[in-house]
């Protein structure tokens, strides 16, 4: 039984992990490094040591440091949150070693699916459906001309060899098979030395739709359903709800039969989840496992009513799973906002600096996982995202409403942030349609970054609250540069004091 | 007092003219309104103006008297105009400060790298300084050909925002 | 249709309602007291429009006022929320006068539950049980003397014009009947000048439990099961629970049917709450019924899945309920803690002050309903109540644990808050066995305002930390009184303004 | 710097050894601490002590050195004596003051009612003022009998915290 958990994180997912461990008794153990004192999930654990330098390489990647934090704190299990060392076989590899529960699954299943080769392989043989496309590299061009036919057309030609985009063609008609062949072969051949292509099935709208999985050590795996995650820029996601309006009863069925196939071929335990690309009409392929807890969880745990980090916990404690496939049903409809502390209008700059005031959305089918508080400095080394604001109501409209309402309550001063850019997501009529995909942001560039009409007045208001904050300003440093508000309560204090 | 703030390109002149408790009244150009004004928290402000009511954020950019502020469905980009900034931008017409050549951090950050040295012809363009934050690297770049003048920041260093980080002097490097 | 609303009420509740209101694309209007300008409601509503000085009965008690401002604003309807008007049915009446409608019942609905003797013989008439007892006073002692033979002991004998507890017996043995009763005749006598008395039957381990209701205009009802609010002090709720962990699936069905036979007995429409009282046979007893929201109606919504607030806006606007009694079930366990500033060490006397510092408990299964916030100077003249904490879980164990959690995590400074005692009655025994009456707070006492053991070591941290905030003190008096950190933060400014 | 603590009755004595940063070498009565310690909020510390996390909350009380201090499991009383604290119990055995029969607001309410009046003779026990707040009547009573010597408050009147209400001198009333 785990008695005691370290999480080998920070940021809001450490605090989320550490809230279920404290529902459940098991007191918890932080790790931070020199940048992180101030951190929330410091303050949160039972227990916190520091593990270095502000650099993640130096501290939250450093395992050495994280495996005597592990021993000098008596833990016998560490959770990986997301990101930093969640998908680090040798670090699940490590653990065991030592002889500390990793709270994930085993090294095998992390190496199997982060190879993206050795992945697809495993799905084909399990039957599920991949991307079509060649798995080994081709040279010959006959051969690359017969497959191509084989996929039939849009098809991407990747330079083996390649990357940055260099040596890749996309091909929609018939007509340009040959040239871009070719092409692509002489750019791959002079950046590369080799002129070996792959072939890859062009998906045109394509939509990311994800299923969470849960898999226990008894060789029993459930799915919880999808994720509808095609809101993204820079292959980031932004948004994320939960049912995905596009797909039907039939289809996110064998949908996830096929993710449960996919974490039995892996072997696999734990929390994951199995991405897919959907075309238009429905067709979708595996895209790629990630084995670990995902950052758009939450949606899921809201429709399903299920806890994921104590079934991670209880998956680790050799448990079985507590419900079966049949058991497990949606309820309504949750959509999640990232919150990062960028500046939409300025290419979504990072944001880093002092959070002067948060009035952060309450009520009514909200839920808000955050770490960052009232005079906190957010750091420059680590992910921008401050929190993750997720609503659920009975139907589609009304997430989208109580979203809308939730981003308007939500307000932070001191760094800039993306609230107002997820506001007017809420407000696209694609998105409100429903009818949407991985383009959406780049389709609709006009639309979101359009500064909606406003009369004159409310233009003076701000002019008007702009005066004020900048004239108080203006008497603070004739009067000495200091801060009145909390120097007159020290007065007020003071008169108390010697009545 | 009067201050003139640029909002969105307009530019506008703020009068106050009475303040009693809460309600204040200002003129804004040739509009007049009587406002109960509250601050009601760092940045925040809630206005009542003929039952209506407005709340504000004020978001500090790089600089005191740039603001970035949300009202409730739009965000605008206001600057204060104060005589000292009126006075700077008359008088600096040949300043690289002014004439945009000076690289300045919009945020705080890590210096990556510095692929430049002082004395050395640059191109309009041509990447001065790369600066690391929150896992994203942006490129600062020459807005005219000239020559390093100053560099002040050191590869690996931490940086604040509103730092001056490279000074490029226009014209064509003479080979110093 | 209803398209816009005026809120006329203030906290929390206010909030609510307009949270609602906004999903449904209705704009809001606040009223408020000179005291409550820089209330949360104020920013929050559309508009806000000033109501009077301080004390209720000059403002959130002024019909007068705020017909006017309905009436300015141009609203075409009027939510009361709980408290303040919500019961008044001239306000209801008045409102129907005015052309406005008023969400909540029609006066006479208000009127009939309000005046307990009409209450109860309407629900006597309907079949609904109430406490049994005398309907009409006595003045003759042989009638009395069967009257209690036939209700059957124990029983309470109360002066018919009493007060006060004067000329009050318990009656529990049959030897006790006959001095009981001449004793309290003659203390009414003398108390009171006039010696009739009433009969009740006495519930010795009483629980108390409500049915929430919510009845259409064209006839349907329809009851969303019950609260369980048997932890209580003063007679007022501290903490509600729902599913109640006493009542049986077959007493839960019998006791709905009930309710919902009150409402048309009342011919009622609305949301309101049917009020029991259970002795620990699980006999059940009408005790009133509340014709408006009640606090603590979320742990209803979130078990059931319904907004409240927007069932109200529907039905005031002549819409049918959209579900059946038999589409409607229970989900999971849900608990609400009530936050007040109040010093439960010193008998619970009222904390206001300024807020200085408030950190929310987030998170899977958390909503928190406030209204304060950091600076906010918390008004004497109003409700001690500062904000509601809901948790729901999939059991009542792991809801009590989060529960627990949020309460740990919930940090407030400036004023003395209930936080702390209720942290104490989640991990009381008897409530977490559920076992527990309304007796609860007054039998626990001990365990309840017990300092719980603490090694010298978390003492000795608590006194390092009141050095640091009492040095840190006087040093600001030395350093001139004003507050360091707002005008280092200043001073940081004024470097990058001048580089 | 060295202050004596009282907690729940018990006086502690807490001398600041040394300190480095956040972390801070301090000696309680025998015992010596080298502690990690921050404030992260108005009255908010944390504190990390051999790895172990602590998080305080500091409530002041009616005065500046009476706190309510919350720990994760626990509520304390505190109160720092300072000098002029230990020279006002020293010096005061006659003061009605500390006497203990002058009656300070323990929290801002509104003056419901007065039933005495200066120079009326009082009881052990008897309601002195009545103050609500909150919509909670609390009556505040003579500890002793003696003699009411100033009121200073109205009915009717917002008071605030910590304000001395009504002052009893010992004693019998001499019908004066």
């Amino acid at each position: 039984m785990i008695k005691k958990v370290l999480v080998a994180n920070r940021g809001e997912i450490a605090i989320r992990i550490m809230r279920s461990c404290r529902e459940m008794g098991i007191p918890t153990v932080a790790v931070f490094s020199d940048a992180d004192r101030s951190s929330m999930h410091v303050r949160y654990a039972d227990e916190a040591w520091n593990i270095g330098p502000p650099p993640s390489i130096d501290s939250y990647l450093n395992i050495d440091r994280i495996i005597e934090a592990a021993k000098k704190s008596r833990v016998d299990a560490i959770h990986p949150g997301y990101g930093f060392l969640s998908e680090n076989a040798e670090f699940s590899e490590r653990c065991k070693r030592e002889g500390i529960e990793f709270i994930g699954p085993n090294p095998d299943a992390i190496r199997q699916m982060g190879d993206k080769i050795t992945a697809r392989k495993t799905m084909i043989a399990a039957g599920v459906p991949v991307v079509p496309g060649t798995v080994d590299k081709i040279t010959d061009f006959a051969e690359a001309l017969k497959t191509i036919r084989e996929i039939g057309l849009p098809v991407m030609i990747k330079a083996s060899a390649g990357g940055g985009g260099k040596g890749m063609r996309l091909v929609k008609k018939e007509e340009e098979i040959e040239s871009s062949l070719r092409g692509a072969r002489s750019e791959a051949k002079s950046a590369f030395g080799d002129d070996a292509v792959y072939i890859e099935k062009y998906i045109e709208s394509p939509h990311h739709i994800e299923f969470q999985i849960l898999a226990d050590k008894h060789g029993n795996a459930v799915h919880l359903f999808e994720r509808e995650c095609s809101v993204q820029r820079r292959h980031q996601k932004v948004v994320e709800e939960t049912p995905s309006p596009l797909l039907t009863p039939a289809v996110r069925a064998e949908m996830g039969a096929h993710a449960v196939a996919a974490a039995k071929a892996a072997n696999y335990h734990g929390a994951g989840t199995v991405e897919f690309i959907v075309d238009d009409n429905l067709n979708y392929y595996f895209l790629e496992m990630n084995t670990r807890l995902q950052v758009e969880h939450p949606i899921t745990e809201r429709v399903v009513g299920v806890d994921l980090v104590k079934e991670m916990v209880n998956i680790a404690n050799g448990f079985p799973l507590p419900f079966k496939q049949e058991e497990l049903r949606q309820s309504g409809h949750a959509i999640e906002c990232r919150i990062y502390a960028e500046d939409p209008d300025k290419n979504f700059m990072p944001s880093p600096g002092t959070i002067r005031h948060i009035t952060e959305p309450l009520g009514l089918g909200v839920r808000h996982d955050g770490y960052v508080y009232e005079g906190y400095t957010i750091p420059i080394y680590y992910d921008p995202m401050i929190s993750k604001l997720i609503v659920w109501a009975q139907s589609r409209d009304e997430a989208i409403q109580r979203m809308t309402r939730s981003l308007d309550e939500y307000k932070i001063t001191g760094v800039k942030t993306s609230i107002p850019f997820l506001a007017r997501i809420m407000e696209a009529p694609a998105f409100q349609s429903g009818k949407y995909n991985t383009h959406f942001i780049e389709d609709h560039k006009e639309f979101l970054f359009a500064t909606p009409d406003c009369d004159g007045l409310c233009e003076d208001m701000v002019l008007i609250a702009a005066y004020l904050e900048h004239s108080t300003k203006l008497q603070k440093i004739k009067t000495n540069g200091h801060d009145s508000k909390p120097s007159s309560r020290w007065k007020d204090t003071q008169r108390h004091a010697y009545i | 007092m009067a201050l003139e703030i640029n909002i969105d390109g307009r530019t506008a002149k703020v009068t106050e003219i009475k303040r009693d408790g809460n309600v204040l009244t200002l003129q804004v150009d040739d509009e007049i309104y009587e406002v109960d004004a509250l601050k009601v928290g760092e940045g925040i402000y809630s206005l009542l103006y003929k039952g209506k009511s407005y709340n504000i954020e004020m978001i500090e950019n790089a600089s005191p008297r740039h603001y970035t502020v949300n009202s409730r469905f739009n965000t605008y980009d206001v600057e204060v105009i104060d005589a000292q900034s009126r006075y700077r931008a008359s008088r600096s017409k040949g300043d690289t400060a002014a004439s945009g050549n000076t690289i300045i951090s919009p945020m705080p950050g890590k210096v990556v790298k510095i692929p430049v040295k002082v004395g050395h012809a640059v191109e309009a363009g041509q990447t001065l300084i790369i600066v690391s934050a929150m896992k994203m690297e942006s490129e600062f770049k020459a807005r005219k050909a000239g020559v390093v003048k100053s560099i002040h920041a050191k590869e690996g260093e931490t940086i604040d925002a509103n730092k001056v980080l490279v000074v490029v002097e226009e014209g064509t490097g003479d080979g110093k």
